[in-house]
C-alpha cells in the first residue's frame, strides 16, 4: 500500500513518465470486469437512445421502460459478476470491494424500482420516455462510480453525472412551472455546492499532493507530522458539498422545494439513489480517507437535521413536501452513525441507506400512483378515507409509514436500531437521546397521514385508479424488501459490517471471504 | 525570481469568493450561473498552482476535467434556464419562488 | 426445554396460543364480506385461543424455578435476537385473562359494529395476539415488538370505530405510548450494546453477576427509561390523561381490552423488567414511585367521583385501581406483590365487565351521560343485577375478586410503609363512594326520561357475555388460591431477586 | 521580477473582471467581464507553465462556454436586472458568511500553508505529457466524461425543446 | 383449651345462603308460597341446627371449630375459611337464628303483597348467611367477610324500594358510612398482620395475652383497639358514625327489626367483646369505648324525645341502647354488654315488628301524630308492644331491667359519671317510649282517618296494601305470632341473667378479661348498694313513664307549649342537632366541589392536559416559524449554505490551528 502510493506520487516526475512510456499497456481484462455494471448500464442507455426514435411517441413507454428495466437487472446480475474481481482497476481509479458492491447493488436496485414505478406515470404525464429512462440509466452509472471510485476526481465526475441527470429529471414535468423551478433551484444550488466540493478537493490535493483516497489517508496520517490546516479547510469544504447532496442541515434548504416540484417517481429516485451514493462518498472521504476533525461537524449537523426535519414536517400539508422533510430528518439519523465509531458507524449507515431506500421508494411509489395525472392529489386532505377507497394501497402505505416511524419488523426499525446501538456503543448518549426524542416527534406527522387515510371520511371527487401491474410490482418489491430487512436483517448487516471492517482497516483488496459474501448478496 | 505559491492561492480564493458573492447578490439567473463559472475558475487556478507545487501534472489534468464538466453544466444549465423562462417569462431569481415553506 | 414436558404440546403451546388469533385474523381476510360469518368465525377463533390457553395453567408447574413452556430458537443472528418465549405464574394468568376477555369482546361488539366489520374483527384478533405476545415473550426485542404492535390495532380501533373526538383520542393514545416506549427502546438498545443479547434471563443474569460494563453509572437512566414507558401505559399519575379520552371515545371492545389488558402491560412491565432487571434501582426509587401510586389512587378516585360520564368515571377508577398495583409492586413484600398481580387480574375482569355493561347501555341509548339515565332498575332488572355484581366486585367486597387483591396490596404496603398503607386504604372508601353513587344515579329512583322506560333488558347474547364475568368475579373471590398458588412462587422468585 | 509584475498585472485584471461581473447590472457586461477573467487566468496558467491548459482555457472556456452564455442571453433578450429585494437572508447571513469564510481561508493560505514558491516552468504542462496521463492513468475518468457529455446533450434536448402540443391541451384542462 | 371439631358448624351459614341463591335465581317466576317455603325452610333449618348444637354444647369441650376450606395464602401468611364456636358465639348464634327466623315468618305476612317479594326473601336469607359468618368466624378476615356482607345486605334491604330516592340514598349512605368504619377495621387487621402475622383469633389472643398491658403508654394494642372501635362505631352506629341508622328506617320494617335492631348493628358490640383480650391490654382504648358508648346513649336518647316518626323514635332508641352496650364493654363488663345485646334483640325486635304491624294496620302511615287510639283496633299489637316498652324502660321483671341494671351497676363500679349518664338515659328512654305508646295507642280517637285521603298511603313504595283505608285493622296471625313469641322472650328473657348465670356461662370467653369491677358475686359485698342503685334506676324509669302520661295523655296541649318555650333547643333536637347538615357542609360538599374544580378541571385539564396540548401547539408553532426558513428564494438558500459553510470553515480552521 505504502509502496504503491509513493510510486504513484513519483510517477509524475519526468523519469517516471519515461519509464511508464515503455511499460504503458492497455488495462488488463479484469479491470473491465470491475466496471462491468457501469458498462452494462451505459450500453443499455445507448440502446434506448437508439431505439427511441424508431418507436412512435405514444406506445414507446412500455418497450423503452422494459429495456431500461432489463438493463438494470442485467447490471444487477453483472454486479455479482463484478464482485468476483475484487481489487483496484484502471490505475487506482476504482476499487471493487464489499463496500462498493453493496452500494452498486443498492443503487441499481433503486434505479430498477424507480423505473418500474415510472411506467404508468410517464404515460399519464405524457413524458418523453427515451430521455427519461436514458437519464436514469446514465445517472445510475454515475452513482455506481461514486461508490466504487477511490479517486476524488473520478468521484467528482461521477457526482456530476448523477447530479446533472437528476437536475434534468427534476424538470421533466415540463408543463408545470413548479417542475422547471425545482429543476432550476436544484441545478443552481447543486452546482454551487459542487463548486465547494471541488474547492475542497483542490485544497486536499494541495495539502496532500494527491487525490487518491488511500494516498490521502496515508499522507494525512503518515509519521507524526501534524495534519496541515489546509486539510482541515479542505474537509470543511468537501463536507459542505456533500452535506448539500445528502440534504443535511444547514445545507438542506433545497430539498423540500425540489421534492415538491419534481415528478413523484423522480423524487423517489433522488431521495434514495444519489443520496445513497453521496453517503458512500462521504463515508469514503471521512472514514476511509480519515479526514481530520469532522466529529463535531457531523454531530451538530445530525442534530440539526433531525430536529429541523421533524419539526418542519409537523405542519406540512403537501405529502411530497412532508416526505421531503422526513428525508431530511432521516439524513440526520444517518449522520448519527457517522459520528459513531468508524466501523460500527459505517455498517449502521450502510444498513440505514438500504432500509431507507426500500421504504422511501415504496412510499413515493404509492404517492406517485395516487397523485394521478398532473399530480393533482398530493395534499393531505386528498388522502382522506383512502383506507376505505383502496384498502390495499392504504395498507401498504401505512406499512411504509410504520417503517419510517420505526415500528418493529420493518426495515426502518432495525435501521434506527443499529444507528442507535452504534451511537450508544460509542457513548454518544446525547446524540442518541436527540435521536430518540426526534423519532417520537416524527411519529406524529406520519401518523397524521394514517389518521387521514383511516379515520376521516373520504372526499368524493378524488378518483381512485386501479393499481397498474408495474407500479404494483414496484410497491410489492419495496414491501418485501422492507419486510425482509425488518425480519431478517442479519445477512445484510453481516455483509455491511464485514465490508465496513475492510473499509476502515483499509486493506487494499478485500479478502476472499467478503467476496463470497458478496456473491451471496 | 519566483512567485510565492500563496499569491496564486490567494488569487484563486478571491475569485472563488467573488463567485459566491455573485451568487448571493445577483438577481439575473444567467449572471448567477456565470458566478458559478467564476467559482470553478478560481478552483482551477489553485489546482494548477498546487500541481506546480507538488510537481504533479495530475493537477492540470483535473483542470481539464473541470472544464469538461463546466461545459456540460453550462449546456444543461442554460437549457434549464430557457425552460424556466418559458414557463415564468422572467429571469429574475427573486420571482422564481412558487415553491416555498 | 422446561422440565414440565409431560406431553408433546408443551414446546409449541405458547406459540399456538399466541398466534392462533393472528392466524384467524388473516383467515378472515379470505372470508367474503358477510358480517355474520365473520363474527361467528372470530368468536370461534377467540374461543379456540381461550381453550388452548387453558392448557397453560393446568400444566404449569407451580415451583419457584424460572419460566415454563419455554421455547428458545434463534431468530436473527445479528443482532442476537431469539424467538424466546416462556411464562411463569404471573404471566400465565395475564395470558388467560386476555384470551378470556377477547371472546366476550367479540360477543359484545356483535351489533355495535355496523360498517367495516371485517377490519374490526381482524384488528381485534391481531390485537389479541400482540397482547398475548407481550406477556409470553422473554426476549427484549420480541417484547418490544409486541409492545409496539399492540399500539397500531388499538389506535385504529379507537380511531375508526370510536365516537366523538375519536381521532384526537387515538392520536393522543398513540403518541403518549410511542414517546414513552422510545425511551424504553433506548434502554433496551443500551443493554444490547453492552451485553450483546436481548435475552431477558441472560441479561438479568449478567446484571446480577455484575458482568455489564458501565452498568452502575447507567442503571438509573435505564430504570427510568423502562419506567417512563410503563408509567405511561399503567398509567401512573401525571401521565394518565390519555386514558379517559381513549376510553370515552373507544368502542366497547376497545375499552374492555384497553382497561382489561393493555394497562396491565404497563404494570407487568414494571414487575418483570423494572424490578426484575434493576432491583437496586427499584428499591432506591420505590419511595417516590409509591408516592405517585398513592396520588394516583386517591386522585383518580376523587376525580372519578365527579365525572358526569359513565365511561370517564370508570376510566378514572382504573387510574385509581392501577395505583394499587404499582403500590403493591413497589412495597416489595410478598403480600404486596401477590396482591398487585391479583389486582391486575381482578381489575381486568371487573372493569372489563363495567365497560361491557356501559357499552350495552350505549348500544341502546347512544350516550354515556349518567344524567341521561336514572331508575333503570325498573325497566332492566337483570342488567341492573349484573351491573351491581360488577360494581361490588370492583368496590372490593369480600368473596368477590376485588377484595383479595386490594387487601393483600394494602397489607403489603402497610408492612412496608404504614403511612402509605393507611392513606391508600382510604381508597376502599372512595371506590364505594363513586361507584355506588353512580349506581344510584343510573339505576335507582323513578325513571326520569321517558325513553328509558322502553329499554329492553339483556338479550341472550349479552347474558352470554356477562355471565362469565360474574362467575369469574365470584370464583376469584372465593377460591383465590387457584390463582395465588401459581402467583405466589413466581413473585417469591421475583422478590428473591429483589431481596438481594 | 518581470514574472512577478506579469502575475500582479493579470491577477489585478482577474479581480477587476470578477468585481466588474458583480457590479455590472446587465448580463452582457457581466459575461464580457467574465471573459476578461478567463483570459487573464489563461495568462496565469502560462506563468505556471501550463501551456496546454492556457490554450484550452481560451478555446473552451472563453470561447465555447461563454459564447453559449451570450447566445442564451440574446435568445432570452435578458435586460438589465431589477434590484428586487427578494432575500434578506442572502444579504444579512450570506454576505457576511462569505467574507468571514474568505478571510479565514485566505489567512490559512497565507500563514499556515508552509509552502515555498513556484519556480517557473517547474514542470512542462506540455500536451504530450498531459496526453500521457489522460489516456493512461486517467483513462477511466476520461471515458466517463463521455457519459457526462451524453447526459448533458440529452438534458439540453429535453429541456430546451418546446413541450408538445398534446401537453398544452393537458395543461389547459389540468 | 384445644378446640374440638364440630362437623355441623358449616351448615349454619351455608343453609341460608342456599336459600338466598335459590330464591335469587328462580324466585322471579316462582309462586309466593314456594318462595316463602324456601326462605323459611332454610332459615329455620339453620335455627334448628343452631338449637341442636346449643343442646349438645358443653363448656368442657368448647370452643368448637370447623375448617371449611383454604382461602388465601401469600408467602407465609394465610387465611382459611374456618368456623369457631364458643359460649359467646353460641349466644349470638341463637339470637341471630332465633330472632331472624321469627322475623322471616313475620316478613311473609308483611311483604306478601310486594312485587319484589322473592328479592326480599333472598336478601333476608343472604343477610342471615353473612351475619352467621360474622358470628361464627374463626379469624378476623372471615369475620370481615360477614362484616362487609351484612353491610351489603343492609344496603340492598334499605334500598329495597329503590324507586324511592330517599331509600336509595339511605342505602348508599349506610354502605359508605360503614365503609368508613371498615377502613378502621382494615387498618387494625394490617396492624395485627404486621405484629402477630396472623388473623386467627386464638393465635392473636394468645400472643396478645403475652404482651404487657399498656396502662400508661399508648402502643400497638391501643391503636388496634381504637381502630377496631372505629369499625364497631361504623357498624353499630356510634358517635360519630351513627348518622346512617336513622335514615336506614327507609327500609321495610322487618329489615329495621332484623338488621337495624336485633342483629347487625350489634355486630360491633360482638366484635369488641370478641376482642376483649386486646381491649383488656389497652385500657385507654377501653376508656374511649366507654366514653363513646355513654355519649351516644345520652345523645341519641335526647333526639328520640322529639321524633314523630314512629320508626325514627325506635331508631334513635336503638342507637342509644347500643351506646349502653358499648358502655358496658368499655367498663369491662363484656358479659353484661352481651346480655343486654340479647335482651335488646328481643324487645327491640319486638318493638319494630309491632311498629311494623301498626304501620301495616294503618296503611303505611308512620307519623305518630296521625295515629292514636289504636289499642282498640289492634289489641295484640298493643299488648305486645306494651310489654316491649316496659322491657326497654327497664321496669322489672321484664328482660330489659336485668341487663340494663347489670350494666349500670358495673358502670358505677367504673365511675359514677357513667352511671349517672346511664340513669339519665334510662329516664329519657322510658319517657320517649311511653310517649310513643301514648301517641300511638293512647287516646280514644284515631287521628289518621282524615289524613288518609289526602295522604294516600304514604309514598311508601309498597302501595299494594290495597286494604287498610280508613279503618285501621289488626295484622294477620303470621305477623302476630312472632310478636307474641318475642313478647314472651321479653318477659322471661331477663331471668337467664339471674344470679349471674349468664355471666358465668360466658366467663370462659372473657377469662383474662377481668373487668374493672371484680367478677366476684355482687350480692355479697355491695349488695345493699346494688339494691339502692337498682331502686334509683327503676324509679327513674317510673318517673319517665309518669311524665309521658302527664304530657301525652293528661294534658295533651302541654308539649306544644313546652316546645315553644324551649324554642331553639327544641328545634335543634327535632332536627337531630343538624348533624347531617354539618357533615354535608364539612365533608361532602368540599369533597365534591374540590374534586370537580381543583382536581378535575384544575389539575387534570388545567395543568396536565393543558401542558400536553400546549407543548403540542408550541411544536406546531415552532414548526410554522421554522418553515419560513424555506422562503422559496434561491438566494436565501444560497445564503444559508454560504453561512453554514462559513461556520464549518471557521470551526475547522480553529480545529486545525489548535
Amino acid at each position: 500500500m505504502m509502496m504503491m502510493t509513493t510510486a504513484f506520487a513519483h510517477s509524475f516526475s519526468l523519469p517516471g513518465l519515461l519509464a511508464q512510456m515503455q511499460t504503458s499497456m492497455p488495462p488488463p481484462g479484469a479491470d473491465y470486469m470491475r466496471i462491468l455494471p457501469e458498462l452494462v448500464l451505459s450500453l443499455f442507455g445507448m440502446l434506448i437512445m437508439i431505439v427511441d426514435p424508431l418507436l412512435d411517441e405514444e406506445n414507446s413507454h412500455q418497450s423503452l421502460g422494459t429495456i431500461a428495466l432489463i438493463g438494470t437487472l442485467a447490471a444487477l446480475a453483472s454486479t455479482f459478476w463484478m464482485a468476483r474481481y475484487p481489487g483496484t482497476a484502471f490505475w487506482n481509479m476504482v476499487r471493487v470491494e464489499g463496500f462498493s458492491v453493496f452500494f452498486h447493488v443498492l443503487v441499481i436496485a433503486i434505479a430498477a424500482v424507480a423505473i418500474l414505478s415510472s411506467f404508468e406515470y410517464l404515460k399519464v404525464q405524457r413524458i418523453r420516455a427515451g430521455e427519461y429512462y436514458g437519464l436514469i440509466l446514465f445517472g445510475t452509472v454515475g452513482m455506481c462510480l461514486m461508490s466504487s471510485a477511490i479517486e476524488l476526481v473520478l468521484i467528482f465526475i461521477a457526482l456530476e453525472i448523477s447530479s446533472i441527470s437528476t437536475y434534468v429529471l427534476a424538470g421533466f414535468r415540463r408543463r408545470e412551472a413548479s417542475s422547471s423551478e425545482s429543476s432550476l433551484k436544484y441545478f443552481l444550488l447543486g452546482s454551487f455546492a459542487t463548486a465547494f466540493f471541488l474547492y475542497g478537493v483542490a485544497l486536499m490535493f494541495g495539502a496532500t499532493g494527491s487525490t487518491n483516497i488511500d494516498a490521502i489517508s496515508h499522507a494525512l496520517h503518515s509519521g507524526n507530522a501534524p495534519v496541515p490546516v489546509l486539510a482541515y479547510v479542505a474537509t470543511a469544504l468537501i463536507f459542505v458539498g456533500l452535506g448539500f447532496k445528502v440534504s443535511s442541515a444547514p445545507f438542506h434548504v433545497w430539498a423540500p422545494d425540489v421534492y415538491e416540484g419534481a415528478p413523484a417517481p423522480v423524487v423517489g429516485l433522488m431521495s434514495t439513489g444519489p443520496k445513497a451514493a453521496a453517503f458512500a462518498v462521504l463515508l469514503r472521504v471521512l472514514i476511509e480517507a480519515r479526514a481530520p476533525g469532522y466529529f463535531w461537524l457531523i454531530w451538530v449537523s445530525a442534530a440539526l437535521s433531525m430536529t429541523l426535519g421533524n419539526v418542519c414536517a409537523l405542519v406540512q400539508n403537501n405529502v411530497k413536501r412532508l416526505l421531503a422533510y422526513s428525508s431530511i430528518a432521516h439524513a440526520g439519523y444517518l449522520l448519527v452513525a457517522f459520528a459513531a465509531q468508524p466501523e460500527l458507524g459505517t455498517s449502521a449507515a450502510m444498513f440505514y441507506t438500504a432500509a431507507y431506500a426500500a421504504m422511501n421508494l415504496g412510499a413515493f411509489a404509492v404517492v406517485s400512483h395516487f397523485a394521478n395525472a398532473g399530480e393533482k392529489y398530493v395534499t393531505l386532505e386528498d388522502y382522506a378515507g383512502l383506507g376505505r377507497r383502496s384498502p390495499v394501497l392504504a395498507a401498504t402505505f401505512t406499512f411504509f409509514l410504520m417503517s419510517l416511524i420505526g415500528i418493529p419488523i420493518t426495515g426502518g426499525f432495525f435501521a434506527k436500531f443499529y444507528v442507535l446501538s452504534a451511537a450508544l456503543k460509542s457513548n454518544l448518549v446525547g446524540l442518541a437521546l436527540i435521536l430518540v426524542l426526534n423519532s417520537a416527534v416524527g411519529a406524529y406527522y406520519y401518523l397524521r397521514i394514517i389518521v387521514m387515510m383511516y379515520m376521516r371520511e373520504p372526499r368524493g371527487e378524488v378518483p381512485v385508479t386501479p393499481l397498474p401491474a408495474a407500479a404494483g410490482l414496484a410497491i410489492a418489491v419495496c414491501v418485501l424488501l422492507t419486510l425482509y430487512l425488518g425480519v431478517l436483517p442479519g445477512p445484510v448487516l453481516d455483509y455491511a459490517s464485514l465490508s465496513a471492517r475492510q473499509l476502515v482497516n483499509d486493506t487494499g483488496a478485500p479478502t476472499a471471504s467478503s467476496v463470497s459474501l458478496a456473491v451471496e448478496q | 525570481m519566483d512567485i510565492p505559491l500563496s499569491y496564486y492561492l490567494l488569487l484563486s480564493g478571491i475569485l472563488f469568493a467573488c463567485g459566491v458573492l455573485g451568487f448571493l447578490i445577483k438577481r439575473n439567473i444567467i449572471t448567477i450561473f456565470m458566478s458559478i463559472e467564476l467559482m470553478l475558475n478560481g478552483v482551477n487556478l489553485s489546482f494548477v498552482a498546487f500541481a506546480a507545487h507538488w510537481h504533479a501534472l495530475s493537477g492540470q489534468v483535473f483542470v481539464f476535467f473541470v472544464m469538461v464538466v463546466a461545459a456540460a453544466e453550462a449546456a444543461v444549465g442554460l437549457a434549464i434556464i430557457i425552460a424556466v423562462y418559458r414557463t415564468r417569462e422572467t429571469l429574475n431569481v427573486d420571482q422564481v419562488n412558487l415553491l416555498k415553506l | 426445554m422446561s422440565p414440565t414436558n409431560m406431553d408433546g404440546l408443551n414446546p409449541i403451546i405458547l406459540s399456538l396460543v399466541t398466534f392462533i388469533p393472528a392466524a384467524g385474523g388473516l383467515l378472515i381476510l379470505l372470508i367474503p364480506r358477510r358480517d355474520r360469518d365473520i363474527k361467528l368465525f372470530a368468536l370461534v377463533i377467540s374461543l379456540l385461543a381461550f381453550v388452548a390457553s387453558l392448557h397453560l395453567p393446568v400444566h404449569l408447574h407451580r415451583d419457584l424455578n424460572s419460566f415454563k413452556f419455554e421455547i428458545d430458537k434463534v431468530w436473527i443472528t445479528t443482532p442476537n435476537i431469539h424467538y424466546h418465549m416462556g411464562i411463569d405464574g404471573i404471566s400465565v394468568w395475564l395470558v388467560v385473562l386476555t384470551t378470556f376477555l377477547t371472546p366476550l369482546c367479540v360477543l359484545i361488539s356483535w351489533n355495535s359494529i355496523h360498517e367495516r366489520v371485517k377490519e374490526f374483527f381482524i384488528l381485534l384478533l391481531l390485537l389479541e395476539t400482540a397482547l398475548i405476545g407481550v406477556f409470553t415473550s422473554l426476549d427484549l426485542f420480541l417484547f418490544y415488538f409486541f409492545y409496539e404492535a399492540t399500539l397500531i390495532p388499538m389506535a385504529l380501533l379507537i380511531g375508526m370505530y370510536g365516537h366523538g373526538r375519536k381521532v384526537y383520542a387515538a392520536v393522543k393514545f398513540f403518541l403518549f405510548t410511542m414517546i414513552g416506549s422510545m425511551f424504553m427502546l433506548a434502554a433496551i438498545v443500551w443493554l444490547y450494546a453492552k451485553t450483546g443479547s436481548f435475552d431477558f434471563v441472560e441479561i438479568q443474569h449478567k446484571i446480577a453477576s455484575g458482568a455489564v460494563p458501565g452498568f452502575e453509572a447507567a442503571s438509573l437512566w435505564l430504570f427510568l427509561g423502562f419506567f417512563v414507558a410503563f408509567a405511561v401505559k399503567v398509567p401512573i399519575f401525571p401521565l394518565h390523561t390519555w386514558l379517559p379520552d381513549a376510553h370515552v371515545e373507544a368502542p366497547t371492545a376497545g375499552s374492555v381490552l384497553l382497561a382489561g389488558v393493555l394497562l396491565k402491560m404497563g404494570t407487568y412491565g414494571l414487575l418483570r423488567f423494572n424490578v426484575g432487571l434493576f432491583p437496586e434501582q427499584a428499591h432506591r426509587n420505590a419511595s417516590w414511585i409509591m408516592f405517585l401510586a398513592l396520588i394516583g389512587i386517591i386522585y383518580g378516585a376523587l376525580v372519578s367521583l365527579v365525572q358526569p360520564n359513565m365511561k370517564k368515571l370508570i376510566a378514572y377508577s382504573s387510574v385509581s385501581h392501577l395505583g394499587f398495583v404499582v403500590l403493591g409492586i413497589f412495597s416489595f413484600t410478598a403480600a404486596g406483590l401477590n396482591g398487585a398481580v391479583f389486582v391486575m387480574l381482578a381489575h381486568g375482569v371487573a372493569t372489563g365487565g363495567l365497560f361491557m355493561l356501559a357499552g350495552i347501555l350505549y348500544e341502546r341509548r347512544h350516550t354515556y351521560e349518567i344524567a341521561d339515565f336514572g331508575g333503570l332498575a325498573t325497566p332492566m332488572p337483570k342488567y341492573a343485577t349484573f351491573f351491581l355484581v360488577t360494581v361490588l366486585a370492583s368496590v372490593g367486597l369480600p368473596l368477590l375478586n376485588g377484595f383479595i387483591g386490594e387487601f393483600l396490596v394494602l397489607s403489603g404496603a402497610f408492612q412496608a410503609r404504614p403511612i402509605y398503607g393507611i392513606l391508600a386504604a382510604t381508597g376502599v372508601i372512595w371506590s364505594a363512594c363513586y361507584l355506588l353513587w353512580m349506581y344510584q344515579r343510573v339505576f335507582f329512583g323513578k325513571v326520569k326520561h321517558e325513553v328509558n322506560n322502553a329499554l329492553p333488558d339483556l338479550s341472550l347474547r349479552e347474558k352470554a357475555a356477562l355471565w362469565p364475568i360474574a362467575i369469574a368475579a365470584l370464583v376469584m373471590g372465593v377460591a383465590p388460591l387457584v390463582w395465588l398458588s401459581a402467583i405466589d412462587p413466581a413473585v417469591q422468585a421475583a422478590s428473591k431477586v429483589v431481596g438481594q | 521580477m518581470f514574472h512577478l509584475i506579469l502575475f500582479l498585472f493579470f491577477g489585478a485584471l482577474c479581480v477587476a473582471g470578477a468585481v466588474n461581473l458583480l457590479v455590472q447590472s446587465h448580463p452582457i457586461n457581466s459575461a464580457l467581464s467574465l471573459i476578461v477573467v478567463m483570459g487573464s487566468l489563461a495568462a496565469e496558467y502560462l506563468l505556471l507553465g501550463a501551456e496546454f491548459l492556457a490554450a484550452i482555457q481560451v478555446i473552451v472556456y472563453a470561447g465555447a462556454i461563454m459564447v453559449l452564455f451570450l447566445i442564451t442571453i440574446m435568445l432570452l433578450n435578458a435586460g438589465k436586472e431589477e434590484r428586487t429585494k427578494g432575500s434578506r437572508i442572502a444579504t444579512l447571513l450570506g454576505v457576511p458568511g462569505v467574507l468571514i469564510g474568505g478571510v479565514l481561508v485566505a489567512w490559512t493560505l497565507l500563514h499556515r500553508s508552509d509552502m515555498g514558491s513556484v519556480p517557473i516552468g517547474a514542470l512542462w504542462g506540455d500536451p504530450k505529457s498531459i496526453a500521457r496521463l489522460l489516456f493512461h492513468d486517467f483513462l477511466l475518468p476520461f471515458e466517463v466524461t463521455s457519459v457526462l457529455i451524453l447526459i448533458a446533450i440529452m438534458g439540453a434536448v429535453v429541456l430546451a425543446s418546446r413541450p408538445e402540443t398534446g401537453a398544452r391541451a393537458a395543461r389547459k384542462d389540468g | 383449651m384445644t378446640p374440638t371439631l364440630n362437623p355441623l358448624l358449616w351448615m349454619i351459614p351455608i343453609l341460608p345462603l342456599a336459600g338466598a341463591a335459590i330464591n335469587g335465581f328462580f324466585g322471579r317466576k316462582a309462586s309466593r308460597n314456594a318462595i316463602s317455603a324456601v326462605a323459611l325452610v332454610f332459615c329455620g333449618a339453620a335455627f334448628a341446627v343452631a338449637l341442636w348444637i346449643a343442646v349438645h354444647f358443653s363448656s368442657a369441650s368448647s370452643p368448637y371449630y370447623f375448617p371449611l376450606a383454604h382461602w388465601l395464602r401469600s408467602g407465609t401468611f394465610s387465611v382459611d375459611f374456618e368456623f369457631y364456636l364458643d359460649q359467646l358465639s353460641l349466644v349470638m348464634l341463637l339470637v341471630v337464628t332465633g330472632v331472624g327466623f321469627l322475623i322471616h315468618i313475620y316478613s311473609v305476612g308483611y311483604m306478601w303483597d310486594d312485587d319484589g317479594y322473592y328479592r326480599f326473601m333472598s336478601y333476608l336469607n343472604l343477610f342471615m348467611f353473612f351475619m352467621l359468618t360474622l358470628v361464627l368466624a374463626k379469624n378476623y378476615l372471615v369475620m370481615f367477610i360477614g362484616w362487609e356482607g351484612v353491610g351489603l345486605a343492609s344496603y340492598l334491604l334499605i334500598g329495597f324500594w329503590f324507586t324511592k330516592d330517599s331509600a336509595a340514598a339511605a342505602g348508599k349512605k349506610a354502605f359508605i358510612v360503614n365503609r368508613i368504619g371498615d377502613f378502621g377495621f382494615l387498618i387494625a387487621l394490617f396492624l395485627m398482620i404486621k405484629h402477630f402475622h396472623s388473623l386467627d383469633f386464638t393465635a392473636v389472643f394468645t400472643q396478645v395475652s403475652a404482651w404487657p398491658t399498656e396502662t400508661a403508654s399508648v402502643g400497638i394494642l391501643t391503636a388496634i383497639g381504637l381502630l377496631l372501635m372505629v369499625g364497631a362505631a361504623g357498624k353499630s352506629a356510634q358517635i360519630p358514625l351513627y348518622v346512617w341508622l336513622p335514615d336506614a328506617m327507609e327500609g321495610p320494617t322487618p329489615v329495621s327489626a332484623l338488621i337495624h335492631a336485633a342483629t347487625m348493628v350489634t355486630a360491633g358490640v360482638y366484635m369488641v367483646a370478641r376482642s376483649s383480650v386486646i381491649f383488656e391490654h389497652a385500657p385507654t382504648a377501653m376508656t374511649v369505648v366507654a366514653i363513646i358508648g355513654t355519649l351516644t346513649a345520652l345523645f341519641a336518647a335526647t333526639i328520640g324525645i322529639a321524633q314523630t316518626d314512629i320508626k325514627k323514635v325506635l331508631a334513635y332508641s336503638t342507637v342509644s341502647q347500643l351506646g349502653y352496650m358499648f358502655m358496658a364493654c368499655g367498663v369491662g363488663a363484656f358479659s353484661a354488654g352481651i346480655f343486654h345485646l340479647m335482651t335488646h334483640a328481643f324487645f327491640k325486635g319486638l318493638l319494630f315488628l309491632a311498629a311494623g304491624s301498626v304501620i301495616h294496620g294503618v296503611g303505611g302511615e308512620q307519623d305518630m301524630r296521625k295515629m292514636g287510639g289504636l289499642r282498640l283496633y289492634m289489641p295484640w299489637t298493643f299488648a305486645t308492644m306494651g310489654i316491649a316498652t316496659l322491657a326497654i324502660a327497664g321496669i322489672p321483671p321484664f328482660a330489659g331491667f336485668w341487663s340494663k341494671d347489670e350494666i349500670l351497676w358495673r358502670a358505677f363500679g367504673a365511675s359514677w359519671v357513667y352511671w349517672l349518664s346511664g340513669v339519665i338515659t334510662a329516664f329519657i328512654t322510658s319517657f320517649y317510649m311511653f310517649r310513643l305508646m301514648y301517641m300511638t295507642f293512647g287516646g280514644d280517637d284515631y287521628r289518621g282517618a282524615a289524613a288518609q285521603e289526602a295522604h294516600g298511603h304514604g309514598g311508601h313504595g309498597h302501595d299494594d296494601h290495597g286494604h287498610g283505608h280508613g279503618e285501621p285493622h289488626e295484622s294477620p296471625w303470621v305477623m302476630l305470632g312472632p310478636l307474641v313469641i318475642l313478647a314472651l322472650l321479653s318477659v322471661i328473657g331477663g331471668f337467664v341473667g339471674y344470679g349471674n348465670r349468664f355471666e358465668h356461662f360466658l366467663a370462659p370467653v372473657f377469662q383474662g378479661a377481668t373487668g374493672i369491677a371484680p367478677e366476684t358475686a355482687p350480692e355479697s359485698a355491695g349488695s345493699t348498694l346494688e339494691y339502692l342503685l337498682m331502686g334509683v334506676s327503676v324509679s327513674v324509669a317510673g318517673l319517665g313513664w309518669f311524665l309521658a302520661y302527664l304530657l301525652y295523655s293528661r294534658v295533651p296541649q302541654l308539649p306544644a307549649r313546652i316546645a315553644a318555650g324551649l324554642g331553639g333547643l327544641y328545634r335543634a333536637v327535632v332536627n337531630k342537632y343538624y348533624i347531617d347538615e354539618l357533615y354535608a357542609v364539612l365533608f361532602v360538599k368540599p369533597l365534591i366541589d374540590g374534586s370537580t374544580t381543583i382536581l378535575w378541571h384544575g389539575v387534570d385539564q388545567g395543568v396536565i392536559d393543558a401542558a400536553v396540548n400546549d407543548s403540542a401547539d408550541a411544536a406546531r408553532h415552532m414548526s410554522d416559524e421554522l418553515r419560513h426558513m424555506q422562503s422559496g428564494n434561491l438566494r436565501s438558500y444560497a445564503g444559508w449554505v454560504a453561512a453554514g459553510g462559513a461556520v464549518v470553515i471557521a470551526y475547522m480552521v480553529w480545529m486545525g490551528v489548535r
